[in-house]
């Protein structure tokens, strides 16, 4: 029955076929929302099929891939159309999906070229949803360079403030460093060609490749630059803040709650088990970049008067545990940072969202342009609490239980580092209470006119929270999604 | 007895290139460059490709030369003084380029010893069709797409405004 | 016939380094400078066709006259705009196009 | 059925919070008051039962919370003595004080979000109670912190409350990090989170590592239970409405770093390190507390002040390793505070919000029943004898003098000390609020209940010590009920010795009462004149808290906003950033440069090539030669 109908490939032709039929219907703005919220309901609908197939064994398929798929793509050069899904994919995928969708839904108001503009949405998605499922690095480089172009068209033409300055930016920054990934790939595609013979880009025929020390040393550093890039892990953070400040908010909310994560996947799913040997010979440089990370831009947040450049540099501080878990390369600690891209992207999304719901009303991301919104507005205030509270880590809402458990499983193998890290968080808290205080609390500073959520925004809001509450309070399902793939990866 | 012929014929090529290089006009120089061709020609039967061979006489020293003789005839550029004569200046570089690039070639052929005996074998037209159009068949297509666009080019360039 | 590769190679290299050295020095005419072009493709040609003739595969036979055909497509466009360039700017010294300038 | 006591008495509170906060607004006013009491008194029902039902300590597991690999983390409950008397005492003080809440907080509009706070708080603290594993217990332990940040900050409107939440939200964090940090290195060490289980290991440990986990442990204490280091919070954290300060800042939360040590003591007290850092941090605050009430104004920081050094009287029972003496302590304390703090709202409510305790005077005759209960609570504070207080702080003195050594016997002197100067505040505030002239007072309708509140826990207070009466009195009922508490063998003292020891501290918070009665009670009228005038240095010293405050103000607050400011500025955009851009625009100059070379003219290209061409042959050939 799955077999007959390639779900996979699904997953990645449907968005793209409604980037195009949306793209098509660009002349009437209220049929391209339409469609595009179609579209993004059903792939999210799509995504949930898979769970019911997790006790599957595919055949063909790589150990602890319930779904695989496999054919000739250009076999003069052994390039394969090969996707798969395992717990981790699913739950990327899943991500992906309902992010999609909280991204159509909060960009509802696009007034300009908004059939393009959401034609781009779903295009991205159909990039990011390829690269969570290839198994071939070709296929997996492919995606993760056309992730780049809706992005890039997005801030571009969207964006506000110095939109082109932080398009070329990024532009740069993401592009050095996935040439560099795309030279470490020929790289090892050749050389396990020239060892076994048959030349190919499949991941799990180039897990086997014996690498010399000093040569996957260089190539994992190209790896891990590039998706230090995407991450963004200090100091190659600069374009980070620029592009989700100038961004529209679909756009922020797609490039720090997806395009960050899918360097996280990269990293667990292609460089780790590529190059074992030098990822534990770089695993120190991670830690100290991470910790760094954590505290660093958590204090330079404090700083912020731009909320949502505060956002972004939260964002990247997060992230640094994410890193931190993955560096740890132990079952828990990576099972922690899996957890860790979720609920970043869940929270620190939803709190990008809430800020631009803020600067719909008011026209300002300043923080001194607001204050005292509880009395104003109340039911936007209690979600900005609550997403800001999940933000800080406060136990109950998602972000604590990932971060408890790369706390612990970090511990266990770098105690300073994992220690470290944590005292960062307090570092957190300031900034995030700072941004409730000057927002929620105290006096009003100007007179506004603000208008409470429309059902849409709540409802958006809403549903954010509650996957906030249900992750923190009940995160064993999606946990033990990753445990056989983990089991898997970690045994290579 | 073939192989006197081919130098000699190698002789005729290289004597009528550099004549049609250093000459003043460019008519004798497309003059000079046709015996060379039909000198190549021969050269290229000799080698064993006598298609080749008829293609050069018919396309290189028929068609195409006598394509740079119109040019040259229409835009009457046949007077040598409207024509600036290279001097020896602009002809250091190309000498020592040339040299170069033979020099090393040299090099490189003399430092290669012949693994195969001299020899060459002749390849039938029979085969040489197969290969065209089994083979090669897609460049066939590509070829002929791009002789299209090379006329539609020329064409365009041409038209009167 | 006992001719060595090699010998058929030297005469293709001095073929062209003599269109190499007509290109270069020929640099105020255009015409020169594609008859330069012509006479290193035809070194190419004598390469191949030795090439071919040596391992007696057709492959290279195959490959001049793709080149010719290639050269007869390039010829013609060049020379179309030889007569456009000449028709605008009364010249075909090179030196005064340099529209393509970085 | 313990099962479900212990989920039901979780559940009321958690589910009236979650009612208010998502559709309080929405519910009539009377039935969120009713609601909101009525699930603290479920709660409390709930832990009466539990306490009937209670045959022995029991681990009571209800559902996973989560699990990955071999990190398995249930909600699971551990009922013993010392959760059972915490729960009992969480349920009836609060169900109390929300009763009072109900009246206190009559003309607030934000009614809702009031209730579904306290109530997400009593939830919050029992399950820091309850928690069977470390981060279940986090989880309480992070809850109560942000239910308080929250209710300091209630009246946001002032940024002053809100900035007072958000220190004690800050520097209570402090402390969460460390326990974060203990809770990692003992799942590292022992391979699990449970509290039974690493309780029973502690031993396998050498002792360097518990010292370091105890000082963890410390500190974590400190920032909730407002220890000195971090202890700057609390009295600011009094920006909160009244019945939040008796509740949360007076008789539960605060004391959850008592509790959290009470609880591993098993485990820490392997260390004799850790211990005496304990005791010496308990004695210091307690000194350090009593001092600054000593010259406070405002009624309820001396309070606040009073509750920071109480906490400090705890600490130094559980670092002489007495939990019982502590917990007895702790017990009666929730009690006699909130009386306290209930009756300062009592007072504040009639007085029209006002604080200061030299513009009042005289309420004796104008509210007698909160008079009454107040002096009974100040009595209790102070140590007079037979009242709970006593009975609870003399068990404590008792301990530390029993531990002996040179440090404990220091830390015993310092406690005596303390106990004199806290009898000498309390009667000082008793004076000036209560006794002169001057008594009018503002009545409003609720004031009747309000008082009436104050009756159950002035009783309790007063009678607190017949939960543990010395053993020269019959022994107590806390002391059999605890016996089964591991880590709790202290050497007895002989009746002789007990009754010295109280008749001393006894005659001390006598002469504490008389000092303060003859200052304050007959001398007034000077008093009152005094402060008008500018106070002396050491009376600022005192007010101000040691100058806590501005010095980390000066040591931590303004370098951490300058360097915030140094890193964004000169560090990420000057240094980081403008290094890219450099960069940037180092290639962009180098490809002008290049540029330079692309003159449009067909020949210069030519050459170019042809050299290149010749460039790459020689290479080849020079390789072949």
């Amino acid at each position: 029955m799955t077999s007959l109908i390639p779900i996979l490939t699904l997953l990645i032709f449907l968005p793209l076929c409604g980037s195009l039929l949306v793209l098509a219907l660009r002349r009437s703005d209220a049929a391209a929302r339409g469609v595009a919220l179609a579209f993004s309901v059903a792939e999210l609908a799509l995504c949930l099929w898979p769970l019911a197939l997790t006790g599957e064994k595919a055949t063909g398929a790589p150990a602890g891939f319930f779904l695989y798929q496999d054919s000739a793509w250009i076999e003069r050069f052994g390039i394969r159309f090969t996707l798969g899904m395992d717990g981790i994919s699913l739950v990327m995928t899943l991500l992906t999906a309902f992010i999609t969708l909280i991204a159509v839904l909060s960009a509802w108001q696009v007034k300009e070229r908004a059939g393009l503009f959401f034609s781009l949405l779903l295009a991205l998605q159909a990039a990011v949803q390829g690269l969570f499922l290839s198994l071939d690095l070709f296929l997996f480089y492919l995606f993760w360079e056309a992730m780049l172009i809706p992005m890039l068209l997005l801030i571009g033409v969207w964006g506000n403030g110095r939109p082109v300055y932080s398009t070329i930016k990024f532009f740069l920054y993401t592009f050095v460093g996935s040439l560099l990934m795309l030279v470490a790939i020929i790289a090892l595609y050749l050389m396990h060609g020239a060892q076994s013979g048959s030349y190919t880009f499949g991941l799990p025929a180039l897990v086997h490749t014996t690498i010399p020390y000093d040569l996957g040393l260089w190539m994992f550093a190209a790896f891990l630059l590039s998706f230090a890039i995407k991450f963004p892990l200090f100091p190659l953070h600069t374009w980070q803040p620029d592009a989700y400040c100038d961004a529209p908010v679909a756009g922020t909310l797609m490039l720090g709650s997806l395009l960050s994560k899918t360097a996280a996947y990269g990293l667990i799913r292609i460089a780790f088990p590529l190059f074992p040997e030098a990822a534990r010979a770089l695993t120190p440089l991670i830690y100290v970049v991470a910790v760094l990370g954590i505290g660093y831009f958590a204090w330079i947040a404090f700083a912020q008067r731009d909320m949502k450049r505060m956002l972004a540099y939260s964002s990247v501080s997060h992230m640094g545990f994410v890193a931190l878990g993955i560096a740890a390369w132990s079952p828990v600690a990576v099972s922690g940072a899996l957890l860790q891209m979720v609920n970043h992207a869940v929270t620190t999304g939803a709190l990008f969202i809430a800020v631009g719901m803020l600067e719909e009303r008011a026209a300002n991301r300043d923080l001194s342009g607001y204050g005292g919104t509880w009395g104003k507005i109340p039911v936007f205030s209690f979600f900005f609490l609550v997403f800001n509270m999940a933000s800080a880590g406060v136990p109950g809402l998602n972000n604590f239980v990932s971060e408890l458990i790369i706390l612990v499983g970090t511990f266990r193998v770098a105690p300073l580092a994992a220690a470290l890290a944590f005292l960062g968080t307090i570092l957190t808290l300031v900034y995030t209470v700072r941004l409730v205080q000057e927002v929620v609390f105290g006096k009003e500073k100007a007179p506004l006119e603000l208008k409470d959520l429309s059902l849409r925004e709540a409802g958006v809001l809403g549903v954010m929270a509650l996957v906030v509450v249900a992750l923190g309070v009940h995160p064993g399902p999606v946990l033990e999604l990753f445990r056989t793939p983990l089991e898997v990866l970690l045994k290579q | 007895m073939e192989a006197t012929l081919f130098y000699i014929l190698a002789a005729v090529l290289l004597i009528g290139i550099l004549l049609a290089i250093t000459a003043r006009q460019a008519v004798r120089s497309i003059v000079y460059l046709v015996t060379s061709f039909f000198a190549l020609a021969l050269m290229f039967y000799l080698l064993g490709a006598p298609l080749i061979a008829a293609f050069e006489v018919i396309i290189y020293a028929g068609a195409i030369m006598v394509l740079f003789l119109f040019v040259i005839m229409m835009l009457e550029l046949e007077s040598p003084e409207k024509l600036a004569k290279p001097n020896f200046k602009n002809w250091l570089p190309a000498l020592l380029l040339a040299g170069a690039v033979v020099g090393a070639l040299v090099v490189l052929l003399a430092s290669r010893v012949q693994a195969v005996p001299p020899g060459f074998t002749e390849i039938p037209v029979r085969q040489f069709a197969f290969a065209l159009f089994k083979q090669y068949g897609v460049a066939v297509e590509v070829v002929s797409m791009q002789l299209l666009f090379a006329l539609v080019g020329a064409l365009y360039l041409g038209r009167r405004r | 016939m006992s001719v060595p590769l090699s010998h058929v190679l030297i005469v293709a290299s001095l073929m062209f380094a003599m269109g190499l050295g007509c290109v270069i020095a020929w640099r105020a005419n255009v015409i020169m400078m594609l008859i330069g072009i012509e006479i290193m493709l035809n070194a190419v040609m004598l390469t191949f066709v030795g090439g071919s003739a040596h391992w007696g595969i057709a492959d290279g036979q195959l490959f001049s006259l793709m080149l010719m055909a290639l050269t007869s497509a390039e010829v013609s466009l060049a020379l179309a705009m030889v007569v456009y360039l000449h028709r605008r700017k009364q010249t075909v010294n090179t030196d005064d196009f340099n529209s393509m300038k970085g | 059925m313990l099962p479900t006591y212990l989920t039901l008495m979780l559940l009321f509170p958690l589910l009236g919070g979650l009612t208010f906060a998502v559709a309080g607004r929405m519910l009539p006013r009377t039935l969120v008051e009713v609601l909101a009491c009525a699930t603290v008194w479920g709660s409390f029902v709930c832990a009466a039962l539990a306490a009937a039902a209670y045959t022995g300590p029991q681990v009571v597991t209800l559902a996973d919370w989560f699990a990955t690999f071999d990190l398995a983390i249930p909600i699971s409950l551990y009922l013993d003595p010392l959760s059972l008397a915490m729960t009992v005492m969480i349920g009836f003080v609060c169900g109390l004080i929300h009763i009072y809440s109900v009246f206190y907080m009559r003309e607030d509009e934000d009614y809702a979000r009031y209730f579904a706070l306290l109530n997400l708080f009593v939830f919050a603290m029992l399950t820091l109670v309850l928690g069977e594993t470390l981060p279940l217990l986090y989880l309480g332990w992070e809850g109560v912190g942000f239910c308080s940040y929250l209710l300091i900050g209630f009246w946001y409107s002032d940024p002053a409350n809100a900035d007072a939440g958000r220190k004690a939200f800050i520097a209570t964090r402090i402390g969460d990090v460390a326990l974060m940090i203990a809770l990692a290195w003992l799942f590292q060490l022992f391979g699990t989170l449970s509290i039974t289980k690493v309780n029973g290991m502690g031993f396998l440990m050498p002792v360097s590592v518990i010292t370091m986990l105890g000082i963890l442990f410390l500190i974590a204490a400190m920032g909730k239970s407002a220890q000195v280091p971090l202890m700057v919070w609390l009295p600011d954290a009094m920006a909160g409405p009244t019945p939040v300060s008796a509740m949360i800042h007076a008789a539960t939360m605060v004391t959850a770093g008592v509790y959290l040590l009470a609880r591993l003591l098993p485990l820490i007290g392997g260390s004799e390190i850790a211990l005496a850092a304990i005791a010496i941090t308990g004695g210091v605050t307690a000194f350090y507390g009593a001092t600054c009430a000593l010259a406070q104004r405002d009624l309820k920081r001396v309070l606040a002040y009073s509750t920071i050094s109480q906490i400090g009287y705890m600490m130094l029972g559980v670092g002489a390793g007495a939990v019982t003496a502590a917990t007895f302590h702790l017990l009666v304390h929730a009690f006699f505070k909130a009386l306290l703090f209930l009756g300062a709202g009592c007072v504040i409510a009639a007085m029209h919000h006002e604080q200061d305790i030299y513009k009042m005077g005289g309420l004796r005759r104008s509210l007698p029943l909160t008079f009454w209960s107040f002096l009974v609570g100040a009595a209790c504070l102070a140590g007079i004898p037979l009242t709970g207080g006593f009975f609870s702080k003399d068990s404590i003195l008792l301990a530390v003098w029993l531990k002996g050594g040179v440090l404990y016997q220091t830390l015993y002197l310092l406690g005596l000390i303390t106990a004199l100067i806290t009898a000498y505040y309390s009667f000082r505030l008793v004076f000036l609020v209560f006794a002169g002239e001057n008594g009018h007072v503002h009545r409003s309708s609720g004031l009747t209940v309000m008082q009436v509140v104050l009756i159950p826990l002035a009783i309790l207070g007063l009678f607190g010590g017949l939960l543990d009466l010395p053993a020269y009195l019959g022994g107590g009922y806390l002391s059999g009920f605890f016996a089964s508490l591991p880590a709790d063998d202290l050497p007895s003292a002989s009746h002789e010795q007990e009754i010295g020891l109280q008749t001393v501290a006894g005659a001390l918070a006598l002469v504490g009462l008389l000092t303060a009665y003859l200052r304050y009670g007959k001398g007034r009228a000077e008093r009152m004149r005094e402060a008008q005038a500018q106070p002396s240095s050491l009376i600022s010293f005192l007010a101000q808290g040691w100058y806590f405050d501005r010095l980390y103000d000066l040591v931590l607050i303004r370098p951490y906003h300058a360097l915030a400011r140094f890193l964004w500025q000169r560090v990420d955009e000057a240094v980081i950033d403008a290094s890219v851009d450099g960069l940037g625009s180092g290639v962009g100059g180098a490809g002008r440069l290049f540029g330079r070379w692309s003159t449009g003219k067909v020949a210069v290209y030519l050459i170019s090539f042809a050299a290149g061409a010749a460039l790459i042959l020689g290479y080849l050939a020079w390789l072949a030669l």
